[in-house]
């Protein structure tokens, strides 16, 4: 995959030993960080998220090779912390369906839809009984 | 804090010694090494000096050179002094790790003894090693007797570690013949010669915890020659630096070092270029020359890298005829020194004659006598005007004469 | 030592290791990564041997990491970590560093990278006593070049160079122990783990990251390109190959004292974790059944053997 | 001035340590200096040789070979090999470890080659054996050369050799001083 042109700098304009820096002067992802780079166009289908469905087991966000599903945190009933998963990183998801096939609820609360598909009509359209395993 | 180690102005001391005493002062932070003949003393003078508490740093003693090499760079990048020392199959072992540490604009010292390449095995000294690491990217600083073993193991940190050149250097000294030979050395005691290296300067430093940072990325064909054009920058722009280091030691110490060394070189008509130790042994060939009535002189490269090109040309431009004295056998073609003083005269429109001699191989004695032989022959070329003698020859070889084009063949 | 909690705690750790990574899609690598960084809130340094995982996390100009990352080459992760511990250990001791606040060194290498050209340097590394974890990604070969063979390759596994053909079954070696060959170098610390046992996985690492001294994880990482699965099923595979006991999980404290960390309910046959993948297909032809008979005896010794360790309290 | 000393031992008898010693004691009386042994892949009891190049002007030849104006050696046996005249002149002096007397030694028709030669003998075994409580002969040697070429007096090698022993216990140092003295009063 070819470097974005804007990012293609000449041999007198990057840091020495071809060192890379995690983060800008302000703690925030640099230009260095592949969280700037998108993988989106790997993808042909994209897993669509139902938040109605999930119940926060949070299988899909450790098993994402890509690191892609959104969490917030939230103290529960019994005060402890907890992850709620609000999202995926399509910039960075590259359709692997890991999370669709770790995702325990009956009714799945990931499934794969094909990259064009609108994400309210695949939602709008999210099936009733959970599908046989294929 | 590592304790003051009490030093005579005037110690005798081999290379080895010379050299781990300045690895002492420098107070490098981590020494990782592997043994071989003939450095080996260097990193264990290094050992017992922290047994005793004179230098306050880690020393790790790993299971090969290549892992001696990859844990440097390891030290390295996370942000703080480091040396080593080798030779040889040891040197042969760190070849690729060498590049990585360039690559990464790492500022390692390593102390090499040259010793000869196998096979068949050999411990003595010969320049196998160095030209093995021509190309790596490291600067190549050249010793030919003790004292300069001392002195440019500490310029060595002190370049290395600028922030205009953030390269590798290595300090080579002639297996046995400087690092097992003693010597009178003037050390520095230890405060002056620290402040003359001065306090290590971090440089993207892993272990800033703050700032994360990657070290030794993928690039792939967008990206890699302006990465390799960029290193070779640095180390084309380095003689600033070396010239203004040695300008400094020189202040402090009164000894005085050059891109290029030479000798009896303002009215030289023919000259021997040689680094090492023969570069003395062929100092005295040379006054016995002049009382011959040849007008004699030598010439020392004192970086191999980076190659004083213009320097070079320069101290030869009067000379009629050159000699290129090669410690190592070029396998198929003219040796390397020569190549590289051959094409320095050219590229300033120098005509002088120029031939190669293959020397010293496995630590192969190579007398005043041998050297005046190779002025003889420089006579001879000047006098007609023209290369009359073969392209390449061998000096103190036994058997018949090996020459390779032989005027007239 | 991080407590890693349930999942939905373990959920919140912020990611040290980001997407936008070049590896397959459904690569375990990544997963299992993620589950190692995440499990300790100190800082942490990683180096990394070539390998799929290095080249696809640090592809110029984009890292992949969120803390300090070293590549050397393909034979020394370890040996470049060791200098970096070293580095690390002199500057705390001259005050250049805080005293009070732990560094982790952390290195990665596939199985190429550690069971063959860097098992010398983790050797040393492991006997000079470094505090560090090294975890191998072990996908049983070298699928960086393109799935080659490697002392990690099972037998029978179809692989580029030990390829099934007219009158061969594929790889003719049984892999090579590894894991138990890096107990006996005396490291406090080794341990099996799989990226489906998310907790057991990550609790290894936890430990691991608060042993002090040299500490060896060994990760079964199964790999979509070259073991031939669909890539969704990455967390299945790994499921199979624990709960037949292929890949038993372990851990030993001080080279003396094993305990197995998961048994599986219902143990099923081997033939189902050889016949999820493509690359042993070829051993369900006539003429192979010996090669799946000889896969679950060794599968079984082997799994009675670690329950005779187990027991004896060895 | 210009002086070379060529030292014959075995790899352990101390030889390399020897030169060393002596170019430092040289060193102290402002010459330079050149102290370098020749050695191969040999171990422990190889017969070996270590040089010393003395001189009032800085020594730049760093070729091995010498024309040496004295040849000690410090193993008895070696003193048996006729190589050890190699690249002698006619005024080299040969100091030798021995048990015996000149006159026994040359008796010896395996010391043939030492006949008419300026021989001096000293038995640095014994010497050492007795006051340094091992068999460490370069020291002893090494005082029998001061003082035959009274290149230095022997009061002040003496200082020069207590600064080097510094770093050993002082019985070490103490029985050293004691077998320089002696070799210094019995080599004939």
């Amino acid at each position: 995959m070819a470097t974005p042109t804007e990012r293609l700098e000449n041999w007198d304009e990057f840091e020495i030993g071809a060192v890379l820096k995690s983060f800008d002067e302000n703690g925030n992802y640099s230009r260095d960080h592949s969280k700037t780079y998108k993988v989106a166009d790997w993808r042909v289908e994209k897993p669509v998220f139902n938040r109605d469905i999930c119940i926060d087991c949070d299988m899909c966000w450790v098993a994402c090779p890509d690191s892609c599903f959104i969490v917030e945190e939230v103290v529960n009933k019994r005060g402890k912390k907890q992850a709620n998963i609000v999202g995926i990183d399509y910039d960075h998801c590259k359709g692997c369906a890991v999370c669709v096939e770790v995702c325990p609820t009956p009714i799945k609360s990931l499934l794969m839809f094909p990259e064009f598909e609108d994400n309210n009509n695949a939602l709008a359209n999210w099936p009733k009984k959970e599908k046989k395993d294929k | 804090m590592a304790e003051k180690y009490e030093l005579k102005t005037k110690e005798v001391w081999d290379g080895n010694t010379a050299a781990s005493h300045a690895l002492r002062q420098a107070q490098v932070d981590v020494v990782a090494a592997y043994p071989i003949t003939p450095s080996t003393p260097i990193v264990q003078n290094y050992s017992s000096y922290l047994a005793d508490g004179y230098v306050d740093g880690e020393f790790v003693m790993v299971e090969s050179e290549h892992s001696a090499m990859s844990a440097c760079v390891g030290a390295s990048a996370a942000g703080g002094r480091v040396a080593t020392a080798t030779s040889s199959q040891g040197y042969a072992l760190m070849v690729e790790v060498l590049y990585q540490a360039s690559g990464m604009r790492l500022p390692i010292v390593m102390t090499v003894v040259n010793r000869a390449l196998a096979s068949p095995l050999n411990i003595h000294g010969d320049h196998g090693d160095l030209y093995l690491g021509r190309d790596a990217g490291w600067i190549h600083l050249i010793a030919n007797n003790p004292q300069e073993a001392y002195d440019m193991t500490l310029c060595a940190f002190k370049i290395a570690e600028d922030e205009d050149v953030r390269l590798p250097v290595t300090t080579n000294q002639d297996g046995f013949l400087v690092s097992h030979t003693a010597q009178i050395v003037e050390p520095l005691d230890d405060e002056t010669a620290y402040k003359f290296v001065g306090d290590y300067k971090q440089k993207n430093p892993m272990l800033d915890f703050d700032h994360p940072v990657t070290y030794g990325a993928q690039t792939e064909e967008e990206w890699h020659f302006e990465h390799k054009a960029r290193q070779h920058k640095a180390l084309m722009d380095s003689p600033k630096v070396i010239e203004k280091v040695f300008a400094e030691f020189k202040e402090l110490t009164g000894r005085e070092y050059k891109l290029v060394e030479s000798h009896n070189m303002e009215d030289a008509e023919v000259a021997i270029v040689a680094m090492g130790s023969n570069y003395e042994t062929a100092k005295i060939a040379a006054d016995e020359a002049r009382k011959a009535g040849i007008k004699a002189g030598v010439v020392c490269p004192r970086s191999f890298r980076p190659f004083p090109i213009k320097e070079m040309a320069e101290t030869l431009k009067n000379v009629k005829a050159i000699a290129a004295l090669d410690r190592n056998c070029p396998m198929g073609t003219i040796g390397a020194l020569h190549n590289e003083v051959a094409g320095a005269i050219n590229a300033f429109g120098q005509n002088a004659i120029i031939t190669g001699y293959i020397y010293g191989l496995g630590g192969r004695d190579t007398t005043v006598a041998h050297n005046l032989e190779v002025f003889k022959d420089l006579a001879m070329n000047a006098e007609a005007g023209k290369r009359v003698t073969p392209l390449q020859k061998f000096i103190n070889l036994r058997g018949p004469e090996l020459s390779f084009f032989k005027v007239g063949e | 030592m991080k407590n890693i909690g349930n999942l939905k705690e373990f959920a919140t750790t912020p990611d040290r290791f980001q997407g936008g990574h070049r590896l397959c899609p459904g690569c375990a690598h990544s997963i299992i990564v993620r589950e190692v960084v995440n499990a300790t809130e100190d800082d942490i340094v990683v180096s990394t041997a070539t390998g799929c995982l290095e080249v696809c996390s640090s592809i110029y100009p984009y890292t992949s990491w969120d803390v300090s990352w070293l590549h050397i080459g393909f034979e020394n992760a370890a040996a470049g970590i060791s200098g970096a511990e070293a580095m690390y250990k002199a500057l705390k001791r001259k005050g250049k560093l805080p005293v009070d606040k732990p560094a982790k060194f952390l290195a990665f290498g596939g199985d190429g990278g550690t069971y063959d050209i860097g098992f010398q340097s983790l050797s040393g590394a492991a006997e000079r006593g470094h505090d560090f974890m090294y975890v191998c990604l072990d996908n049983e070969g070298y699928m960086n070049t393109g799935g080659q063979r490697s002392s990690a390759t099972p037998v029978g596994a179809h692989t580029t160079t030990s390829p099934r053909g007219r009158i061969s079954y594929g790889e003719k070696n049984w892999k090579k122990d590894l894991t138990m060959i890096m107990s006996h170098h005396g490291c406090p610390y080794v341990a099996t783990a799989v990226p489906s046992k998310w907790k057991d996985l990550a609790t290894k690492a936890a430990k691991g990251f608060d042993t002090e001294g040299p500490v060896f994880l060994n990760t079964l990482s199964p790999c979509t390109t070259e073991w031939k699965f669909d890539p969704a099923d990455t967390i299945m595979i790994s499921d199979l190959a624990v709960d037949s006991c292929v890949f038993p999980l372990y851990e030993i404290e001080n080279g003396t004292k094993l305990t197995i960390t998961y048994r599986p309910k219902n143990k099923i046959p081997v033939r189902d974790y050889l016949g999820a993948q493509g690359r042993f297909s070829h051993l369900f032809k006539k003429g192979n059944e010996h090669l799946i008979d000889a896969w679950q005896k060794h599968t079984d010794e082997y799994w009675e053997y670690l329950q005779r360790r187990e027991e004896a309290g060895v | 001035m210009q002086l070379y000393v060529r030292w014959h031992s075995r790899a352990g008898q101390g030889a390399v340590t020897g030169a060393k010693a002596l170019a430092e004691v040289m060193s102290q009386q402002g010459k330079y200096v050149q102290a370098y042994s020749v050695y191969g892949a040999e171990k422990r009891g190889a017969p070996m040789m270590a040089f010393d190049k003395i001189s009032d002007e800085p020594i730049n030849d760093h070729s091995k070979g010498i024309n040496p104006d004295y040849i000690l050696v410090i193993d008895p046996s070696l003193v048996f090999n006729p190589e050890i005249l190699n690249d002698t002149h006619e005024n080299t002096k040969f100091i030798v470890t021995t048990h015996m007397s000149k006159e026994e030694l040359l008796a010896m028709p395996q010391a043939a080659h030492l006949k008419g030669k300026n021989l001096f003998v000293v038995d640095a075994i014994k010497i050492s054996q007795e006051d340094i409580g091992r068999a460490m002969p370069n020291t002893p040697i090494l005082a029998a050369f001061i003082k035959i070429s009274e290149v230095v007096s022997p009061e002040s090698f003496l200082d020069t050799m207590k600064v080097i022993l510094s770093k050993f216990p002082q019985k070490i140092i103490d029985g050293n001083i004691k077998a320089m003295t002696r070799a210094m009063e019995e080599v004939k």
